[in-house]
């Protein structure tokens, strides 16, 4: 493998929180790679040089110490199975079927660490520039710049006439014209159909118990009301209804005596 | 080139929340020169602020850093911000107009609805009403009155110029909205109608 | 001698409580001149102020006063750290910084695991970060890019200025991993294939 290109030297804060990582700082610590790249540094050589067998066999046994006495996170967990499997295939003569082989999970693996490192190296750098408040300081009361708002309202003549138009409209005595609208209601329709359900003695269809002046929007309610009205009839039992299927024609009859509604 | 002391000192004065005196600043510094000393290299940072827009001044012994009061205009802006009239405020100002002088309560019997002291206010903050006295009754209330500004906003040249009850309804301003608005409606129909046609 | 305009603009720069940029200068001095003849007035203000114990600095394209880095003992007074950040907030800075604008599930990729919400909510408040905008990709994640008072508090000029970023990006340092994999894998397998014949 290449050389790592670059060399990332550490913060000495970082170094220092390093030393004892492996005992029981653990609460400092985020999660499974955050554990590895320190395990790596400990190491004390370049990422890409990382026998990761060790690094596997080191996790595995921080792990294993950490678990009597912590409760440990479950991302630890998942991770240690993943490097238990890892660590295997590593020991095992390789398969070439398999997929992705051992060395690519390897490979993932220190580039992964690579990019951590590389950013925990960019924060430390971050951190340590010369930061306001801390090393450089701005006036602390400055004047500030002010914008003054002037409002200005805004009306036309017509806001001014309508909205009077709507005062005088709404304080005069108000006369409510409400049109008939063409609708046949359910009672007229109850009574329609059970006066002429009497005269048809066989199957017969809804619309056929419409009077045939009813036109238009008339006759649609006059459909709508009827069907409402024969649901009722059946319900009480006084006409069974048929239908063939769904939206097909519904036809009904008088109910014949003493037998329960279909 | 300026020196690193008189550097600290004009630092420390523009970083600090509070005007100094050249006694404090000599403690900050850590007491190594005298005050007079810290008050001659104060007073050269003034002069070399001097006429720029930055100015360091004394009051009471103190120094701090200013913005020149001839400057002053450029720290506030002043920024129109057109407000629509809301439809309330609309109608007291109408009823006003075509009533005045009028109180607060008979403005609320002829809307017939509560008038919010507010809605008054936005008017008078617009120019476009004022109060005109009061009314020689019990409690003696303000009465209000519309303004010259009124009159030229609308483009009115007098309060005679507003329309009357009857041009209002052969304006259709009469007609309740939602019936106006159908009517609307219809000719927008009436337009489609004409264009499938 | 100083002239009014510079007075005018070294004045407002002063007196802002927040950084401003030449489109905003140039915008309080009525629209007369162009950004770009702002600018060119305020880089000789700078000029003007350096070697002093004020400069003038320019972050993410806006201007503000500030005293010098090496200053800071004299000022620094009590120990009052700025917003001590914890460890996982500062990777999670510097990966937005370096990689933005960068989603959650980026910044978990890259850090191995999951960013608790709080971190980026410290992040938020200190007005470091902010949301950019989403992803178009399934499930439209947010994604988040550094501020300008990112750049003032950290005194970067721009992006540009970020600590390494040209070595880490020469480096491929800051290409995903998946990336980097499918480099790594096309030269194993070069050399592979340079064994075998």
């Amino acid at each position: 493998m290449e050389e790592l290109p670059l060399e990332f030297e550490l913060a000495p804060t970082a170094a220092a929180e390093r030393e004892d990582a492996l005992q029981l700082s653990f609460d400092s610590w985020e999660g499974p790679l955050d554990l590895l790249l320190t395990l790596a540094r400990n190491q004390k050589v370049d990422l890409r040089q990382i026998s990761i067998l060790q690094l596997v066999e080191q996790y595995l046994g921080f792990i294993a110490e950490m678990r009597a006495k912590l409760e440990v996170a479950a991302d630890y967990l998942v991770m240690a199975a993943w490097l238990a499997y890892l660590k295997s295939a590593l020991l095992l003569p390789k398969d070439p079927l398999e997929e992705p082989s051992p060395d690519e999970l390897a490979l993932r693996l220190q580039l992964r660490l690579q990019r951590l490192a590389a950013m925990r190296e960019a924060a430390a750098r971050l951190l340590a520039r010369d930061r306001v408040g801390r090393d450089v300081f701005l006036r602390a009361k400055p004047e500030g710049l002010h914008d003054v708002k002037l409002r200005r309202w805004d009306a036309t003549l017509y806001d001014l006439l309508s909205a009077y138009g709507q005062v005088k409209l709404r304080t005069e005595p108000v006369v409510h014209m409400v049109s008939r609208r063409p609708v046949v209601t359910l009672d007229a329709a109850l009574h329609h159909l059970e006066r002429l359900i009497g005269i048809k003695l066989d199957w017969a269809e809804l619309a056929d118990f419409l009077p045939s002046d009813y036109q238009g929007p008339l006759r649609r309610s006059a459909i709508a009301s009827s069907f409402v009205a024969a649901l009722e009839l059946a319900r009480q039992g006084r006409v069974d209804l048929k239908q063939e299927g769904a939206f097909e024609p519904l036809y009904l009859k008088a109910a014949q005596m003493g037998q329960q509604p279909a | 080139m300026i020196d690193d002391l008189e550097r600290a000192i004009e630092a420390m004065l523009f970083a600090s929340d509070e005007p100094l005196d050249s006694r404090q600043v000599a403690g900050r510094l850590g007491d190594e020169m005298t005050p007079g000393e810290v008050r001659a290299i104060i007073v050269r940072i003034a002069e070399r602020h001097d006429g720029s827009g930055i100015e360091l001044v004394e009051r009471g012994g103190h120094w701090h850093f200013q913005t020149p009061a001839d400057l002053a205009h450029l720290l506030r802006r002043e920024r129109d911000d057109p407000r629509k009239l809301s439809r309330a405020a609309a109608e007291v100002l109408a009823i006003v107009a075509y009533h005045e002088p009028v109180s607060r309560a008979e403005i609320e019997a002829i809307r017939g609805v509560q008038t919010s002291k507010g809605t008054l206010d936005v008017l008078m903050e617009a120019e476009w009403i004022a109060p005109a006295g009061r009314r020689e009754v019990p409690g003696r209330p303000l009465i209000y009155k519309t303004t010259d500004a009124f009159l030229q906003h609308f483009g009115l040249t007098s309060r005679k110029d507003l329309p009357g009850i009857e041009d209002l309804r052969a304006a259709g301003l009469l007609d309740p909205v939602d019936l106006a608005f159908e009517e609307a409606i219809g000719e927008l129909d009436l337009v489609k109608d004409g264009e499938e046609a």
